[in-house]
């Protein structure tokens, strides 16, 4: 094949790798158009909170005193869940929040890694000793869901588990204290 | 073969040796976890097993194979002997010893930390000194592969470094930039806890700087994979490769965008901001673009194959490819497994969408379809292709690696399609037993019955595997010379000094390392992060 | 084993000739990518779609996070 | 990533064909990393602060972690006043202290103050005072914290742990903790019912017990402070588990042994007290 047709040939075979370089290009742009849209429409981003806490003291916080612990409703309505996640047992080990209405979930770990997700929603985070885990949602669908700690902390790691129920709006009525803890059933 | 058949074997049977108890293993684990196996064998003894099938599949089998293959390549590739030979041996005796170092600990329960650590549980300091050992083996290997290299260039100035060669060396770069984060990590942090010279841990930088090794390390392991598909598959399938530019041009978009993109693994952790989130998503978008360029051109390659054996019409050239050769076998089947968990792995860095899956058995199929599948195969087939060249021994027939690849992808397909609904239900990792009696979990069982199935197919293909293999040292069939690498349609006659060495891409890798880590890794030297007491697993 | 320092054929020149025929291949590469573009291209064109259906379908609908 | 093919036909000097590599691929390179960094570091944050109220400053420092926050979400503030279980905070230095405590001094304060209850070995004669003989010298000093700050309170003991002073905590607790335990009482090893060990390897996952031995078995990496429970008086194990189950002992921290023991029936809490007894890890 004369050098002159060899060499055409060369580029024309790297043009089509471009074409198809182009295409990729759409492609990852589409992806990444998505996640750009819905972070600047709607707010999604992955739960981030460098807010730090002492581990060893973390007992001797307020926030997240024994007493402090579960569902807060404040004055202008905004609801706080605290909880902690340890060495094998979040607590509390019940959680109840309203459906359709903007939950603030704050996580610490006194010991090793954690983590939890919260089955069906987007609740999803890591609770690293030193930070405070945060996570911002709404819960979309009622009922009974489970929040397994889904990060290794242990031999007592399969036994860690919460459970998180969902009321609608109507039956999640906070007490005197603002305080809101699970229907016994 | 140029003195180093036996250097090669060496290494790949340590490595399908740790595959196969890992597989045995892995299998256990399956059932234990599995209603048919509840309350047998104990938390322990599952984490036990977790932590010795992650190390075995993911630092033995994938660094020894590396090593033994990358040792090939040089010497059949170049067509020179491997320099520096004594000190491949080193190597290689380094990282045996790192592994015995390793495995014992695990064995008597005193690293049951699971092979990515999460300090601040600390295992015996010999787990982490093993590891640094065959760490230190594989730097080795690396400085053995750039000496082979250059002393190439020196005897042909000006010549293009053949593919296969070129793809090693960049390998072994990015090996030498990733490793630095676990090295530092272990030394600095995990090693002086395990030791009990300090008491607490920053958890925080420690995770940050796994997270630097964290991504890089799967392409580590997956570029082999890629030699292959872009040195072996188009002879093998009977075609030319479609770009040799292209192939170049992947293996540096590997090199660039696997580095800075491994706090796409931290992106659940709350010690790190959204801004530095973003921008790691972003560039690992961009570690997608080697993995399609890839996929166009090998099947561009194969179509010149099929094409050039009669196929017609747009999708004739798929019938007419010789499917009944391994290394063409392997490439589709390891192209649909790759197809599966490149879904899977576009879904996790879907930034705000990695709530959705992080930690759940989404992420498990993900990665086990990737490497376990597409990767693996791979190995399967270079195995297959070179076995003969190591030995001198042919396979009697094809028909047994064919059925051990076909199984291999059956075993996968069925054990992780089912991990992708159980990752969407909220499946969470590393569960010893689960509570099959609470309502939720009890609709997993049946799909986590449909996984343990395609566990056990996956054991019997590991166990045909490592026999396909055996049987060629006592076989009697005369290997029969044949040329390995491909060529390509348009051989590269001068290459840009960029395509053929990597000054200029190291520049740049330094410059998104600064740029990608440096506030994230800086922001805990500026302040630390409040320590955690270290709890040792003893 | 053959022994290692003999060097056997297997260690012929790396990029050997092939018995693949130029003029074939020239006429092969006429139509070559397209196949390959057009089953490459559905095949990624399916997974982004596959993306945006789960991001707009799972996603979304479990909830804002932040 | 255009490549433009330089066409003249210079010598194939690499330089020269690298020039236009080296223009573009820096080109291609930083333009996607800095695009990032101008979209998550700038665009975003700013845009998501306008939402939540937040001005452009406060939300890149939120965005880049300077500030605690998300940039799209007020941050919630907490002025609780804390009420703690316990005192005692695992800090390197007391880790450190614990490690070099002086055994010689404690076993003197030993003689001098614990014999009468826990005997010399740490082997108590009655079932009302705990074995100390290879208690976890962790264990020992937050009890006796514990005791000194009213977290656990007890008719002899609080007066006893107000009557020591700080330094010879740690070498009384290491004192206990390097006394050999007694030989197993091979009797009873064999019989223990398959659910109770069961719910020392297992626990109960369905009534959320996670297994005894993940805290208590040396070595498990569980809680620093969790006690060996092997070769423990069997009726002290009950009456703590009752205590706990009643909430009348409240010093675990977060309630973890609290919410186990109340989750316990009758006939669990002597069975695993039976099991220990026997002098199981």
């Amino acid at each position: 094949m004369s050098d002159a047709r060899h060499e055409v040939d060369e580029r024309w075979i790297l043009r089509t790798e471009l074409l198809w370089a182009f295409g990729v290009g759409v492609f990852i742009a589409a992806a990444l158009g998505m996640i750009l849209f819905t972070a600047l429409t709607i707010s999604v981003n992955p739960p981030s909170n460098v807010e730090r806490i002492d581990p060893k003291a973390l007992h001797l916080s307020g926030e997240f005193a024994e007493h402090n612990l579960g569902t807060t409703v404040s004055g202008d309505g905004t609801v706080i869940v605290r909880a902690i996640a340890t060495q094998f047992m979040f607590v509390p080990q019940c959680i109840a929040v309203p459906a359709n209405r903007r939950v603030t979930l704050r996580f610490a770990s006194p010991d090793v890694i954690h983590g939890l997700l919260i089955t069906g929603t987007n609740v999803n985070t890591m609770v690293i000793p030193g930070f405070v885990a945060q996570v911002h949602t709404e819960f979309t669908r009622t009922g009974d869901l489970l929040m397994p700690c889904h990060e290794y902390c242990g031999q007592g790691h399969s036994e860690m588990w919460a459970t998180v129920q969902v009321l609608p709006e109507n039956r999640f009525k906070p007490g005197s204290d603002g305080r809101v803890s699970c229907a016994q059933r | 073969m140029r003195n180093v058949d036996r250097l090669c074997l060496a290494h790949f049977w340590v490595a399908f040796g740790a595959f196969l108890f890992a597989c045995l293993i892995g299998t256990w684990q399956m059932w234990v976890r599995s209603p048919l196996g509840a309350n047998i064998g104990t938390p322990g003894q599952y984490f036990m097993s977790v932590t010795a099938h992650g190390v075995s599949m993911a630092y033995v089998l994938t660094t020894f194979f590396i090593m033994g293959f990358g040792y090939f390549v040089a010497v059949t590739a170049l067509n020179r002997p491997l320099p520096g030979r004594l000190w491949a041996w080193a190597a290689f005796w380094i990282a045996l010893l790192g592994v015995v170092v390793t495995i014992i600990p695990i064995g008597l329960g005193k690293a049951s930390v699971l092979f990515t650590f999460y300090p601040p549980l600390t295992a015996s300091a010999w787990f982490y000194i093993g590891l640094v050992l065959v760490v230190a083996g594989s730097w080795i290997w690396c400085v053995l592969m750039l000496v082979a290299m250059s002393a190439w260039k020196r005897e042909h100035p000006g010549q293009p470094v053949p593919l296969a060669m070129f793809a090693t060396v960049a390998n072994a770069v990015m090996w030498l930039w990733t490793t630095i984060g676990v090295a530092v990590q272990l030394v600095f942090q995990v090693i002086p806890a395990a030791l009990g010279l300090v008491q607490t841990i920053d958890v925080g930088l420690a995770r940050t700087l796994f997270s630097w090794t964290l991504h890089a390390i799967v392409y580590f392991w997956l570029i082999p994979a890629y030699i292959a598909f872009y040195t072996m598959v188009p002879r093998a399938a009977g075609g030319r490769l479609y770009s040799d530019t292209m192939g170049r041009l992947t293996f540096i978009l590997f090199l660039i965008y696997s580095l800075p993109v491994g706090m796409h693994h931290l992106l659940m952790d709350p010690q790190h901001g959204n801004a530095m989130k973003f921008v790691q998503v972003l560039l690992t978008a961009f570690v997608a673009v080697p993995t399609l360029l890839t996929i166009f051109t090998i099947t561009a390659s194969l179509e010149i194959a099929g094409r050039l054996r009669g196929g017609r019409g747009l999708f004739g050239w798929i019938a007419a490819l010789p499917w009944e050769r391994p290394m063409v076998l392997a490439t589709g089947l390891g192209f649909v497994m790759l197809g599966f968990g490149g879904f899977g792995g576009i879904i996790n860095m879907g930034y705000g969408m990695n709530a959705m899956v992080h930690n759940t058995s989404w992420v498990t199929a993900h990665f086990h379809l990737i490497f376990g599948g597409s990767v693996v195969i791979m190995y399967f087939a270079i195995a297959y292709e070179i076995w003969p060249r190591l030995t001198g021994r042919d396979h009697m027939s094809l028909a047994p690696l064919r059925m051990q690849l076909w199984l291999w992808f059956v075993g996968m397909m069925v054990m992780t399609l089912p991990w992708h609904w159980l990752g969407l239900q909220g499946q969470w990792r590393r569960v010893a037993n689960f509570n099959y009696a609470d309502p939720i979990i009890a609709g997993w069982g049946p799909w986590v019955v449909v996984s343990l199935v395609g566990g056990f197919v996956l054991l019997i293909s590991a166990l045909l595997f490592v026999r396909n293999l055996a049987v060629l040292h006592r076989g009697t069939v005369v290997a029969v010379p044949r040329a390995l690498y491909a060529v390509a349609v348009h051989p590269p006659k001068r290459v840009p000094a960029a395509l053929n060495g990597f000054g200029l891409w190291n520049v740049l890798v330094l410059v998104l390392m600064v740029l990608a880590y440096g506030f994230p890794i800086a922001q805990f030297l500026i302040e630390p992060s409040p320590s955690a007491i270290v709890h040792r697993v003893r | 084993m053959i022994s290692a320092d003999q060097s056997s054929a297997i260690d012929s020149d790396p990029e050997a000739a092939d018995d693949v025929d130029e003029a074939a291949l020239a006429s092969v590469l006429r139509t070559v990518p397209l196949g390959a573009a057009v089953l490459a291209g559905s095949t990624v064109a399916l997974l982004v779609i596959g993306y945006l259906i789960v991001y707009l379908l799972v996603f979304i609908p479990r909830g804002i996070v932040g | 990533m255009t490549m433009s093919q330089s066409h003249e036909r210079t010598p194939s000097d690499p330089h020269v064909l690298d020039q236009p590599w080296r223009l573009w691929a820096t080109v291609a390179v930083m333009s996607t990393v800095l695009m990032g960094i101008l979209l998550g570091v700038v665009v975003i944050p700013v845009v998501q602060g306008r939402g939540a109220g937040l001005d452009a400053f406060t939300a890149i420092c939120r965005a880049l972690g300077l500030l605690p926050g998300s940039p799209a979400q007020p941050q919630p503030l907490d002025r609780t006043p804390p009420t703690p279980v316990s005192q005692v905070v695992w800090t390197p230095d007391v880790l450190q202290i614990l490690a070099r405590a002086d055994i010689a001094k404690g076993r003197a304060k030993v003689q001098e103050v614990c014999i009468a209850c826990h005997g010399e070995a740490g082997v108590s004669p009655s079932p009302d005072f705990p074995h100390l003989a290879g208690q976890s010298g962790a264990a020992i000093y937050k009890q006796l914290h514990d005791y000194r700050t009213g977290s656990r309170v007890h008719p002899q003991m609080t007066d006893v742990a107000k009557a020591l002073d700080e330094s010879t905590i740690p070498d009384v607790a290491a004192y206990y903790a390097g006394q050999p335990q007694r030989n197993l009482n091979p009797v009873t090893l064999a019989e223990s019912p398959r659910a109770i060990v069961n719910l020392i390897e297992l626990g109960d996952p369905s009534r959320n017990i996670p297994p005894c031995a993940a805290c208590h078995r040396a070595g498990a990496g569980g809680p620093i402070e969790a006690p060996v429970l092997a070769e423990q008086h069997a009726e002290y194990l009950i009456q703590q588990l009752k205590l706990y189950a009643s909430g009348q002992r409240r010093n675990d921290v977060y309630a973890r042994m609290r919410l186990i023991a109340s989750r316990l029936i009758e006939e669990e809490m002597k069975g695993l007290a039976a099991y220990y007894r026997a002098g199981f890890r």
